[in-house]
């Protein structure tokens, strides 16, 4: 049978992960052995050879609880550089990552295409090209997680998280839900399927029946009788919806706010906390209820597919759109 | 016995020749058990800020979040009956220093009659909450019963409905911070009855007076917390004019 | 045991608590934006004192006593604070950079 | 000296034993001894209940696949075993029973300052256990022992309620034990006892008692607004109305985390008597072991953030909190190094507490090493929520805070009960239980980098090896409880007399008869020396 000791290492950020790990792994079988070994030495060395000896008192030694002090917290500051500055490096996906939209819920993972291939448990990514996840949970807390590289992010319901990661090696990886979420908690598992590019597009070429995310979210558009009111010509009786992602919004209460994922979800599920200036509330019905996490996702792309369509390349980059 | 000690033997027994019948056993005298007495509860005190303080926290998160819900929903609450709380249990608290006072120099009298109106000033505060309570219920502002939550538009609230969400998380702050004060408040009032049917039975002098004086701490801490309570909750959403 | 103030020390605190409260009232029905909130705390946070050092005579009790009441204050902070830490910060997005 | 063991005098004496008999006598009795008896045995039932949970679970992950009970049963074993280890366990364990023994008579004093909020804080322990048994009878509660929402307000369909009401009412149990120890520690010490003289093991009850009293609250009302929220189904933690999942976990780990110093401080205590009595000597930098408790205490509320690293909290918040739990090392580094110091040129015992004693330094020393791994942003990323995090803390928990809890009870065990436990046994089974406990959860570390999750009924094939040497493990380490708990029952009514002071020990304690008298002191003592002087009055000893 083969044991395996470490996991397989699939991503660019897995092998410096793998190489802070043996960094700490190395300092803690050091210390481990130099404690075991100082124990077993005064256990041995100092045994008690008579029922009543009294060793001589030794009180302390300021330098040496300095000493012991302050070289290992600076050791450890090591750590926390090393591991911060990897951290921080897989913060912000790069501006040309590809989106791939995952939404958790019990107990599966709905993965989604913006070309419109739609799967579960099963993530197809090519090789070499930074891959984005928007992640969302229709239920509870899920957790994203890909061993093989060394990745993981919570899904909280309620709102938008993202990770991203570039595949380096072709295979056939797990996806875990790592947060407790529930009965088949265990079986909120999938595969992560890493392929060459040409694979990749073969893939991609396969499917998507229903066309593109946008296709189907402007679909959903027509459906839920958005675009009644929504319309994308002139000025309705709501907001026009072109050009507005990554744009700021100026709202009745005089505040500004930027619109993204995050702003359009909340203005579908909960349309009266943020009245877009000039505009009344209580106009849109919420659609709380009624969209579920996936069409949410699709509209969502569609309106910010809008964006571009107006101003190609005015679409935010990803990572700079929270920035303030 | 041993031949070595660290500790020498002398006994203390005899230098609490008069025993104040007060004294607990294991205390050696009447001022070690009254400091522990008193340490005792400003510890208690402690874990009450804290238990306190979790709510705060999470207040001062959402209404940060939530501004604009933080200060619809306050429209809701009447601040005169708040400010009438505020000032009856500033009375109490008065009347409780008072009472402590008067226990410390021995005057029966005025502690039963200063604790007597403490329990009362208590009473109406609980008194005033509870007709508050139920303006909210008559109100439909009560989002804990299913059927009694209505936040849409009105003619007095034309833009209300905008937080129809949020509020409910609102007022689940008030009702709970509202409420835990309000079960405070419930064992003050107990603790107050016991602690003056001790002092009709005259169990306090000028020596013995602990459990006035703790039980008085106590009831100014809960007078503190309606101190924050009464601007975070009732006063939000009242400006009238604008001073830019 | 230590000295207990005067009847008209405690009288002239619960005058001032009083005065207070209606300050507090007052200052609410103006608009100050978002110097109402700061406002309302620090009037609130000068009568906890008051109540605290006179009512609940802190200033006489020992160091002990007040060491344990400036803990409860410290401690307050230290939840309050650091939640905060959280949520001021989750809109800065960094990008690949720690500072 | 030695002919004190057979001394049958020592039966004879008065002792809180013998002061009273029949049950009234013990569910009534304001004498600490008496409750920190009552505490021995009620947490010896949970820890028994909560055992019986875990080799449950280590029986079901024998194989990957969850053939033994299905997922809705192993989901409420792991949170009934996670509740009640942590909550009526380990929390309670060494501060209710040897901290509610010992700690007023190595300060000289009669009893803890409020004897009847010390039987009341047992009682209202058993009430809130009273729940979480209720809980478990009724069907369990399947949220795990951290109360997640939006799962536990609004998905969880088992008895969450009755639950979070056991833990919120132990929770106050555990205020009122820590409130005790603080007066009693400041007001209640005999003359001459100074803050510089207290032995480290009530130093180290003290900083627990502070992190009781200032964390217990936060997560009591944190779990009571989850149990309102589902009561009421709607509350501030509701994503549906605008709630923040994430808050609750700032508010749990506001407790959760200093609570895990809750659960070791005490055992650090313990473990300075032990090496200090073992090696005849005085512990080395005694001022650094007392600070570095209250360090730990106050330092252990500036880290709950690496709970969340993964959350999708800011990343300014992980990388404060990332650099104070590296902080936070710093002080159980000091404890550790002085233990090893206070070893050297000292005059060593093989006695049973110090075979826990040496087991505890090395596995809180791989434990504590461990924690770096969680503390170190990108490398928590990857193992937080697998296995690593659970032999982590199993490393700590059971590594340091059992082990230690383990060398106390064998340590004061002739002064509780006035008799001796067979030895050869003890050594026995202190082998087994390092050994047991090694095989256990080791292996669990590799599982978690190579990528198990916890909280899984069934798994991946590749980590079989892993969990079946785990379960091997867990088999020997239950031997090892099984056997000290056979030979402690054994010893009450036939072990060897003790003496006062079998290990010619320092502390105050040992100055008086064993078992103590009601009082614990014939006479006040008055205390004239430092902790641990060993070798003062060196040329009377002898004997």
């Amino acid at each position: 049978m083969q044991i395996p000791f470490f996991p397989e290492a699939a991503s660019s950020t897995a092998d410096s992960v793998d190489y802070l790990y043996y960094y700490l792994s190395a300092v803690t079988v050091i210390m481990t052995t130099v404690i075991f070994a100082a124990v077993f030495i005064f256990a041995v060395k100092y045994r008690r050879r008579s029922d009543d000896e009294i060793p001589e008192p030794i009180h302390g030694s300021l330098k040496l609880e300095i000493a012991w002090s302050v070289i290992p917290f600076l050791i450890m500051l090591t750590f926390f550089w090393w591991g911060a500055q990897i951290y921080f490096a897989n913060a912000s996906p790069p501006a040309d990552a590809m989106d791939v939209y995952a939404v958790g819920k019990q107990w599966m993972w709905k993965i989604q295409y913006p070309e419109g291939q739609r799967e579960i448990n099963e993530l197809h990514v090519p090789i070499g090209r930074p891959v984005r996840i928007t992640l969302a949970s229709e239920d509870v807390i899920h957790s994203f997680f890909v061993p093989a590289f060394r990745l993981k992010h919570d899904v909280v319901p309620g709102r938008y998280d993202t990770m991203w990661f570039t595949a380096t090696k072709a295979g056939r990886y797990h996806l875990f839900c790592a947060e407790y979420c529930g009965t088949e908690h265990s079986g909120m598992v999938g595969w992560v399927n890493v392929m060459s590019e040409p694979d990749y597009e073969n893939w991609l070429s396969n499917g998507g029946a229903e066309g593109t995310m946008v296709q189907q979210g402007e679909r959903l558009f027509g459906q839920y009788g958005c675009s009644s009111c929504h319309q994308l010509d002139q000025q309705g009786r709501c907001p026009n919806l072109r050009g507005l992602y990554g744009s700021r919004v100026q709202l009745n209460d005089g505040k500004t706010v930027l619109a993204d994922d995050a702003y359009l979800r909340e203005s579908i599920f909960n349309p009266n906390a943020k009245i877009v200036a000039g505009y009344k509330s209580d106009v849109m019905p919420t659609y709380a209820q009624q969209i579920n996490e996936e069409h949410l996702l699709q509209l969502i792309v569609y309106i910010k597919s809008l964006a571009i369509t107006k101003a190609p390349g005015a679409v935010a980059a990803p990572g700079t759109e929270g920035k303030k | 016995m041993q031949p070595i000690r660290r500790i020498t033997v002398a006994d203390t027994h005899g230098a609490v020749a008069e025993h104040n019948p007060n004294l607990r056993h294991h205390f050696d005298t009447m001022e070690q058990q009254f400091d522990s007495a008193t340490l005792g509860m400003w510890v208690f005190l402690l874990t009450e800020i804290m238990f306190f303080g979790g709510m705060f926290c999470a207040y001062m998160i959402y209404r940060t979040m939530y501004p604009g819900a933080f200060a619809s929903t306050s429209e809701h609450m009447n601040p005169l009956w708040g400010a009438t709380n505020t000032a009856v249990l500033i009375v109490s608290s008065l009347t409780m220093a008072l009472a402590v006072r008067a226990a410390h120099l021995g005057e029966q009298k005025a502690l039963q009659i200063l604790l007597l109106l403490t329990i009362f000033f208590g009473l109406c505060f609980l008194g005033v909450k509870a007709i508050e309570y139920r303006e909210h219920w008559v109100d439909n502002k009560v989002p804990l019963i299913a059927g009694h939550w209505d936040y849409s538009n009105t003619d007095k609230y034309p833009n209300q409905a905008q937080y129809a969400k949020q509020a409910q998380i609102l007022f689940c702050f008030y009702f709970f911070m509202t409420g835990f004060h309000a079960v405070h408040m419930i064992v003050g009032v107990a603790l107050m009855l016991t602690i003056f049917t001790m002092a009709r039975r005259g169990k306090f002098n000028s020596t013995y007076f602990t459990p006035v004086e703790i039980s008085g701490l106590y009831w100014h801490f809960v007078d503190i917390v309606w101190i924050f309570l009464f601007p975070l909750l009732y006063l939000i959403g009242h400006t009238k004019e604008s001073l830019f | 045991m230590h000295s207990i103030p005067s009847v008209r020390t405690y009288v002239l605190v619960w005058l001032t608590l009083t005065i207070m409260t209606f300050v507090t009232f007052y200052v609410s029905t103006i608009n100050l934006g978002e110097w109402n909130i700061v406002v309302a705390l620090l009037i609130a946070f000068f009568k906890m004192m008051l109540v605290i050092l006179i009512f609940m005579n802190v200033k006489a009790e020992s160091p002990l006593t007040k060491l344990f009441v400036g803990a409860g204050f410290f401690w307050m902070v230290l939840l309050l604070g650091q939640v905060a830490i959280d949520y001021i910060s989750r809109t800065w997005m960094p990008e690949g950079k720690m500072w | 000296m030695s002919t004190v063991l057979q001394d049958p005098q020592t039966v004879e004496t008065p002792n809180y034993l013998n002061a009273e008999y029949g049950w009234k006598s013990w569910l009534f009795t304001k004498d600490h001894k008496r409750i920190a008896i009552l505490y021995i045995i009620s947490i010896t039932v949970m820890f028994v209940l909560g055992g019986i949970f875990a080799g449950l679970i280590r029986v079901e992950l024998l194989t990957p696949q969850g053939d033994l009970v299905n997922s809705d049963t192993y989901n409420k074993f792991f949170t009934m075993h996670g509740i009640i280890m942590v909550f009526f366990f380990l929390i309670p364990s060494i501060p209710a029973t040897l901290g509610n023994f010992f700690v007023p008579m190595m300060i000289g004093a009669k009893d803890l300052a409020f004897p009847r909020i010390n039987l009341l804080s047992w009682y209202i322990y058993i009430v809130g256990a009273a729940f979480a048994l209720t809980a478990i009878v009724m069907g369990g509660v399947d949220t795990g022992w951290t109360f997640y929402t939006p799962f536990s307000s609004t998905f969880s369909n088992t008895f969450v309620i009755t639950a979070a009401c056991g833990v919120f009412i132990a929770g106050f149990s555990s205020i009122l034990t820590g409130l005790n120890f603080i007066v009693t520690i400041h007001k209640m010490r005999a003359p001459g006892m100074t803050w510089g003289r207290l032995p480290l093991f009530v130093w180290a009850n003290y900083a627990t008692s502070l992190i009781q009293v200032l964390g217990t609250p936060v997560v009591a009302i944190t779990l009571a607004l989850v149990g309102l929220e589902r009561a009421f189904h709607i509350g501030i933690f509701d994503p549906a109305i605008g709630g923040d999942p994430i808050l609750f976990q700032h508010m749990f780990w506001f407790y959760s985390h200093p609570a895990v110093y809750i659960m070791i401080l005490p055992g650090m205590g313990v473990m300075s008597e032990l090496v200090s009595c073992f090696s005849r000597k005085a512990v080395f930098g005694y001022s650094f072991v007392a600070a570095s408790s209250i360090g730990i205490a106050v330092i252990g509320f500036l880290v709950w953030g690496h709970h969340m690293f993964v959350t999708g909290m800011s990343m300014y918040a992980s990388l404060y909190f990332s650099l104070l739990s590296f902080l936070v090392a710093v002080p159980s580094a000091i404890k550790i190094f002085n233990w090893t110091a206070t070893m050297f040129r000292g005059s060593i015992s093989y006695d049973t507490p110090m075979l826990y004693a040496f087991g505890f330094m090395g596995l809180f020393t791989i434990g504590g090493l461990t924690g770096l791994f969680l503390a170190t942003l990108a490398v928590d990323v990857h193992v937080t929520d697998t296995y690593f995090v659970v032999a982590h803390f199993h490393y700590v928990m059971v590594g340091g805070m059992v082990l230690a809890y383990m060398g106390g009870l064998h340590f004061w065990w002739p002064k509780i009960t006035g008799r001796m436990y067979p030895e050869g046994w003890a050594k026995f089974s202190a082998l087994l239980v390092f050994v047991g406990f090694n095989l256990t959860f080791f292996p669990q570390f590799i599982a978690g980098y190579l990528g198990q999750p916890r909280r899984y009924h069934a798994y991946a094939p590749e980590f079989q090896v892993y969990n079946v040497l785990s379960t091997a493990g867990a088999s020997v380490l239950a031997v090892g409880y099984i056997i000290p708990f056979i030979y402690f029952m054994w010893s009450l009514k036939f072990g060897p007399l003790a003496g006062n002071n079998p290990w010619k020990a320092k502390g105050l304690e040992w100055q008086t008869t064993s078992p103590p008298p009601t009082y614990n002191f014939e006479t006040t003592p008055i205390v004239t020396e430092e902790a641990y002087a060993y070798a003062a009055h060196k040329e009377n000893h002898g004997g």
